[in-house]
């Protein structure tokens, strides 16, 4: 930690800070934190962040369970999660001061809205005393500022309606943030310019809280210093900052644009996947077509009926929808059409926590059909991965003729990273015949992945049925013949089997073979990559690897498994890859889980493997 | 449909739309029927033979698909309705179909049926109404009679049925209409009618089932007692029936009532004239009720036709409108769309 | 209900009625409104409080069951009515309710409800009607109108709306009513009238969703437009509305139109009388179709309240009527019954 | 096989038969084939039957695909299976003939009704040349009767239209057959008295047409000789003939009637579900509530409204319907309530094989929900072995507070066995409390099962409320805290984990250690007794064992699989329990698999074990 001085201040120079923003459902926290997020990749930090809100829309003002949260990571060096503790807190009210301060480290920075600690936000935070004037808070650099009368009293020639000017307290949070850590206020004034282009005393409320905020910073003795965080060492490019379910939309639009196939999405809305369609429906001039279904099961349904016309399909959904469409995921697969299901998985069972994340659904991606009936399955790692596994599912689908579920989860869906664009031309291309030909033509003839031909309505001399019922090989006509069936269960295994021949093999970080192997699969990987980095420098030799491939898996992973004398498998679960490898591999892995709806903590897993390496942590 | 037809192509018989499989239902089924009369009128249409679509879900009636030589889907149990609305909505210039039967449609599909007529979308959908569970071998349906004997109702069922017509108008549907599997003719024109509709077409056809529901319909099929039984609508006609075409239906206040046109009272001015295109979806309704009533005929025909833009036609439209307002969608401009930032 | 109430034990009050959950929705969210007034009336329904049962899907709407202290399940999305049903059906002598949303009930839990209504199963429904998701954070609903801009629809959604009362009474609903969160002493009557029909209650509350569709009934409730917007239906009342009660509704066949009651042609004689217990459902349907029609005022009150046998009546007296007929079932006996064979 | 003499004709005494009754789907031959067995089983013969229809209801005459067969195979020892390969052929037609010779044994009998061996079938039954005629069948004895004419004769004085005269051909054959295997015809002459006792007609028909078939063998020259086997020695008691689906109605009534309870089914017809829910509709004097609901959601979600109102609730389903009852089936298991789910399962995926059966559903049933979400399963072995788990899989989810799936399959379910009939007195009571103590309550308290207590609506002083969200424990309330989820999702799964407490161990027959264990479950049962004692005759030492209980399995298991070197698993699926072998015991079993939507056969089995054994048959 270098330090330099600025306007009498002390700058002190950091490697990385996690900051949390937390306040009412309605204080504007997720605006904010998205806010300081973008100006500060802008910079050039590399960064991760976690928004973290209750089930309710608004909750009721100042109560614990209506907390809303953003968190942040940032950092001059790659930075992989959102942060296992954070360093900095801004409270707007006390309870969310007491939901978020056990998470903050010791001697960490608390800056809080002095204003809202009065007798009635205490109560609702089920305070019996108020931390700012008792010394529960004494581990901490605690920072009380007024910011609810400091934003009136700046904003007083707005003229703003009252409502909004108090609602504008969260700007000058913001400005002060920008203070404490060295940002400019330009890239915010600018998105407010734009963003209320009609609306002056808006633009006039939040120049001046934000100013206010940054100036009070400069001009009160209350901090001695300030910090900066030096530029990360990104590879050179155009970045963006981009949340999971944006870039799964654009990933499948790109998957349209790179086939050469409309894009159809029929869907029903649930938390955390709504986001996929709400983007998708915006992109109206590529085609797309959005079906708001009147349920899951009519979400993908209506894109089965797609695909069979021909378009690149795909259904969009979480836990307790995946669940309604597992009758027509095995029609598909009967049918073998191509589709894509998007799974972004939450906490279950049932309702379970809707908010909040798991890895909570891979067993039932698997397994969750009546019949054999094997599907592939794949899995993103990180918000931006997105986008790639999205086009990777896609091509997986179109190319075998099959449904393919991807997974991704309410974490790296919601959560955002710096992203470098690709070019359109970097990606490769998808390859997708429709039959024309009608000669010899056999609606369940084989290719040499064992992909039958897709041939679509509309297409003269072509017209054939398909159905759920158990078809005859080649031919497709109803069969209840023993051998057939036998036949078919193993052709439409294999099938999932082949594509091992077009997916990556497994990628192994750290050492090809040894003690210890770490194996992750989908969002996780942040975690685990922090804590396998964290793990080095104390010394321990450990490998680490992701998947993303499930079903199947990469060819390697058999020898990847048999170079370690032991794997840790870390899910966000009770262990469902884990279960899957021992079946496979019958490796008697060492599971590491949570099941918290957050993100797993580095520190544990770092935990985790010295212990498994016997206390070797120095 | 497709837009252009080229009618020098066009020249099918019902021979093309037979397929190689052999038809399996019962002997005497009234599936054979509406198959039949949908081989007659298809080549008719002036469509081409490979922009039919026949989709079905799961029973007797739909195995539908499998016996028509154009592309089929026989799907799963309940859905052929939102697997043919995704079908249309990706390719609206085709000809979508839905064979269905009553319980398919009617219980476990209730939810895609009124949802596919709210939403108008252009689809063709044929209740083959046998007021039972044909394929699972003769459980209740959602259509039968209370009180009803069936395997899984020994003492007699003890649900009120659907009138199917008036669950499609309570979803507002565009085209109503009811036919009879023995009245080929009126299957044939009212199969035309269905395709002509551009909107969401419901036509019921009242089918038999000779294995576990045999006579349902005998009162409206034989020849004996057809007359007083059953009223055929016909647009711009008054609602005259009976074996001497001397019986009328007549509205007092909102509610029908049977004249006889020899009481002397009475006369054809007094009936209620059928107006297929009628706005307003209640005298549609009023026909529907008539069906529950034991005091009136049931009324066969088409109940009503309007026309509203089809929810295929209006996302194809929309996505037409912002294309030309904003051009049609530039990958690498999306990808670089937004806040971004440069390294060096 | 019980059949026996003990008038002496049922002396409850509000509070008896408020769990001990904090409230979660927005403020100033209708869905207060609804939860105030069936707190206030259910203390006078002479129904014991652990004869209530309260059953709700997902929504902000089916969160209703945490903040009542009867029995209560929140369940899954949609599903409420099947689980109601099944909860009635098993214990006839309970008092099951349902809330629901318009997301749950009419989009999702669509077959669900049209089949608890045709089987008259007695459950009282309450839909929150927002015409909006609100828990999901501003979809459109299938109660939206056509054209509305939400996130799910950024250039305007292109489905048509369903107007809940029409798909209930296309369901055979028995009991069908409306009411407006914001007028306490309408909507308490009409929950007191749900809670006293025997059969299925469906009662349609138009509330406002003040985060993501404020003002969707403004009209209805803004001392301003209400008069000319709404029209309060009353049993045996003839159907007049207007800020100086000088509009009234008339039948034009079966077509209602308004008409001025001070153009010196029309008198108050010429109007429709309200009838809620008219056996026909056609009046109902005609005050259902006004509400989609601009030009009429939207009814608000009691559609139609007709009494038959409900379901879960029905299956206990075939239970009780097979039972006096065989006798109760003997489980030895049961094993025993058949084919059997001695092997010594 | 020793032999006598009776009236001129030659008796042999054989130990087991099978026999196969084939014609078109109106021939009747199910009738046949279940009048036949219960007279067999009458005489104290063992015997196990295959009804096999086409998923048409009545396809079209003559046809390949409307072939409706019964098989039964009975003994004077006992009896597993319907039989491997059969012994007698009855076709009533071409197509019958064709589809069933291939499974007919060398030498065996084939006795085919000549009338029907006419052009048009000939033809529809893809026959170049009529099969009586040339010499395809020279491998078999064939013993052509002209059934049809000889019963028109028969009946010419009875009254009956010409349609039901030649309908009663079916009883002509069943005389045939009674005379062959020397059985009476008093049983069904009853049955048909009782049955018919309004139309004399039909009683005449039915009486001449079995006895012309009994003359007709004992006066033509055809037959050489007839057989017998001989009484099966089995415990004594009381027997009735029984299939799967009436056991599983009628556990359920005695589970009712054991708990106290009132039970509730919420059902959706499906084959080869759908039996039970007519059995139990028709025991209404038993207090049983059956709703067919309007899908298998609404089925399931009536029943767990029940269940919450107190009762015993079931739905009961196959594949697909299972599918479709997942979200649903986390509900139950979030709310903790009891719930039996009963799945038949049949030829997957998606719609299938309807009419076959198929071990099929167990991965589904183990994790085919959102989320951690573990529900008990358990299996059924044998068509009588319905009746005892269906108390069972109640009495679990009673005592538990879960769902339990229990899972049959359609060859069980439609299959039919001897069953010596249990006294009440002899089954266990089912020990159930409902809470009504208001002191204390809180919905989420544990007991020493973890269960929690169930509190029904209508009780004073116990109002409360559940649901899909993750739930506080002990109090119930509605919590977002990840601690709690981390505890609940345990909690849930170490109940059903805490199951290896009540049940049974797993019990091998056998040797308890050694080189080879054969290890099944469900409703393979037979086929692997037969495989084995096969296998012993041979002079191969090999153990078997089969589970009824999959989650948890019992607590012995591991144990069991530790003591042999090798453990076959055999299933009728692609080896979804071998999967879960080896996830939780890392033993490398060997699959032996087939998907032909029947039964497995026992040679095969037999073949494998000496395969593994390296050859040891002998
Ligand atoms: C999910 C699912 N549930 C149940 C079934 C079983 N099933 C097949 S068809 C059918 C009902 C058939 O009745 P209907 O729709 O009236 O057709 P019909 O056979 O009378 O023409 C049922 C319950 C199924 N195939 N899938
Ligand atoms: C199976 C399933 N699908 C989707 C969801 C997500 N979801 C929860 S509530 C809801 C709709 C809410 O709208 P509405 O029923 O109108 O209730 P409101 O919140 O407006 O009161 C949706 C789509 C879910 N919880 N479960
Ligand atoms: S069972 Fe009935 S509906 Fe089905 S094919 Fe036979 S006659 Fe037709
Ligand atoms: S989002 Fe709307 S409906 Fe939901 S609680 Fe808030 S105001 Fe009420
Ligand atoms: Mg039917
Ligand atoms: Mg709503």
């Amino acid at each position: 930690m270098a330090q330099e001085e600025k306007n009498g201040k002390e700058i002190k120079h950091l490697n990385d800070v996690t900051v949390m923003f937390a306040g009412d459902s309605g204080d504007g926290m997720q605006l904010t934190g998205t806010q300081f997020s973008d100006t500060t990749a802008y910079l050039g930090n590399d960064l991760s962040t976690l928004p973290d809100y209750p089930s309710e829309i608004r909750a009721p003002l100042g109560t614990l369970y209506g907390v809303s949260g953003f968190q942040l990571h940032f950092g001059s060096s790659s930075v992989f999660t959102p942060g296992d503790i954070t360093d900095v807190l801004v409270a707007m009210n006390p309870a969310a001061l007491k939901v978020n301060v056990k998470n903050l480290k010791q001697r960490g920075i608390i800056i809080c809205n002095s204003d809202a600690f009065d007798a009635k936000n205490l109560k609702l935070a089920k305070y019996d005393s108020n931390p700012l004037e008792d010394d529960s808070l004494s581990g901490y650099k605690v920072f009380p500022v007024p910011i609810t009368s400091l934003t009136v009293e700046a904003l007083k020639d707005c003229g703003l309606k009252p409502k909004d000017v108090t609602r504008s307290k969260n700007f000058f949070a913001l400005g002060l943030m920008y203070w404490l850590f060295n940002e400019p206020l330009e890239p915010t004034l600018e998105w407010v310019r734009k963003k209320f282009s009609k609306k002056v005393e808006i633009i006039c409320g939040n120049e001046k809280a934000l100013k206010s905020g940054y100036y009070y910073g400069e001009n009160t003795e209350l901090f001695a210093s300030r910090y900066k965080i030096a530029k990360a060492t990104l590879p050179k490019g155009t970045y963006k900052s981009i949340s999971g379910n944006e870039a799964t939309a654009i990933g499948l639009i790109a998957a349209s644009k790179l086939s050469g196939l409309p894009l159809f999405l029929g869907s029903y809305p649930i938390t955390p996947a709504t986001d996929i369609l709400h983007h998708l429906s915006k992109y109206k001039n590529f085609g797309v077509k959005t079906l708001q279904a009147e349920d899951e099961i009519a979400g993908i349904s209506s894109a089965i009926g797609a695909s069979f016309g021909g378009s690149l399909a795909i259904t969009t959904t979480s836990g307790p929808g995946l669940a309604l469409k597992t009758e027509a995921t095995g029609l598909a697969l009967m049918l073998e059409l191509p589709l894509v299901i998007v799974n972004v998985q939450r906490g279950g069972p049932s309702t379970g926590l809707p908010t909040k994340t798991e890895q909570s659904d891979l067993l039932q991606a698997m397994y969750g059909r009546s019949g054999e009936s094997p599907v592939a399955v794949v899995a993103a790692t990180s918000p931006s991965d997105c986008f790639y596994m999205a086009i990777e599912a896609s091509r997986l689908a179109l190319k075998y003729m099959v449904p393919v579920i991807l997974l991704t989860d309410g974490y790296i869906a919601n959560g955002a990273e710096p992203w470098k664009i690709p070019h359109v031309n970097e990606l490769e291309k998808i390859e997708v015949t429709q039959r024309t030909n009608p000669e010899n033509f056999h609606p369940y003839d084989r290719d040499e992945n064992l992909a039958r031909p897709w041939a679509v309505p509309g297409t003269p001399g072509l017209e054939h049925r398909i159905g759920g019922l158990e078809k005859e090989n080649i031919t497709g006509a109803v069969s209840h013949d023993p051998e057939n069936h036998d036949l078919m269960v193993r052709i439409r295994a294999q099938k999932i089997q082949n594509m091992q021949n077009t997916i990556p093999e497994l990628v192994v970080d750290g050492d090809q073979s040894g003690e210890l192997l770490v194996l992750g699969w989908g969002g996780t990987m942040g975690s685990i990559i922090e804590a396998v980095n964290d793990a080095r420098k104390k010394g321990m030799n450990v490998s680490r690897a992701q998947l993303k491939y499930i079903n199947p898996f990469p060819k390697n992973l058999g020898e990847v498994l048999s170079k370690f004398d032991k794997v840790i498998v870390p899910e966000n679960n009770m262990g469902q890859l884990a279960k899957i490898l021992r079946d496979q591999f019958l490796v008697p892995v060492i599971q590491f889980n949570k099941m918290r709806g957050l993100p797993l903590k580095s520190f544990e897993i770092t935990e985790k493997i010295a212990e498994v390496l016997g206390g070797k942590n120095d | 449909m497709t837009d252009k037809i080229d009618v020098e192509e066009v020249k099918l018989t019902t021979k093309d739309f037979q397929s190689n499989q052999d038809v399996r239902w019962c002997p005497g089924c009234g599936d054979y029927s509406v198959l039949a009369q949908v081989q007659k009128v298809f080549p008719t249409l002036g469509i081409r033979k490979e922009d039919f679509v026949w989709i079905a879900g799961i029973g007797c009636s739909s195995r539908f698909p499998y016996y028509m030589d154009t592309y089929g889907l026989h799907g799963i149990h309940g859905r052929a309705p939102a697997i043919a609305t995704g079908l249309k909505v990706a390719r609206p210039e085709l000809s979508v179909w839905v064979s269905t039967g009553d319980g398919d449609l009617m219980s476990i599909g209730g939810n895609h049926f009124i949802h596919a007529c709210r939403k108008n979308i252009d689809l063709k959908i044929i209740l083959f109404n046998n007021k039972i569970y044909g394929l699972t071998k003769g459980q209740y349906s959602p259509t039968s009679e209370k009180g009803k004997i069936t395997k899984s109702s020994p003492y007699g069922s003890i649900d009120y049925p659907f009138n199917p017509t008036t669950l499609a108008l309570g979803s507002e549907a565009t085209f109503v209409a009811r036919t009879l599997d023995r009245d080929t003719k009126h299957l044939q024109e009212m199969i035309r009618r269905a395709a002509e509709h551009k909107g969401v077409a419901f036509l019921e056809v009242y089918q038999n089932c000779v294995i576990f529901n045999d006579g349902a319909y005998s009162d409206y099929t034989d020849k004996e007692t057809k007359p007083d039984s059953i009223i055929m609508l016909e647009h711009g006609e008054p609602l005259i029936f009976g074996k001497n075409f001397d019986k009328g239906v007549m509205l007092n206040g909102f509610n029908p009532v049977v004249v006889d046109l020899n009481d002397g009272v009475h006369s054809v001015n007094d009936l209620l004239v059928h107006d297929e295109f009628d706005e307003s979806p209640v005298r549609a309704f009023i026909y529907s009720h008539m069906t529950d009533d034991p005091k009136m005929p049931t009324p066969i025909g088409v109940f009503r036709q309007i026309l509203k833009p089809t929810y295929d036609q209006g996302v194809a439209a929309q996505i037409h409108d912002v294309t030309a307002k904003k051009g049609e969608g530039d990958l690498e401009a999306l990808l670089f769309s937004g806040n971004t930032w440069e390294v060096e």
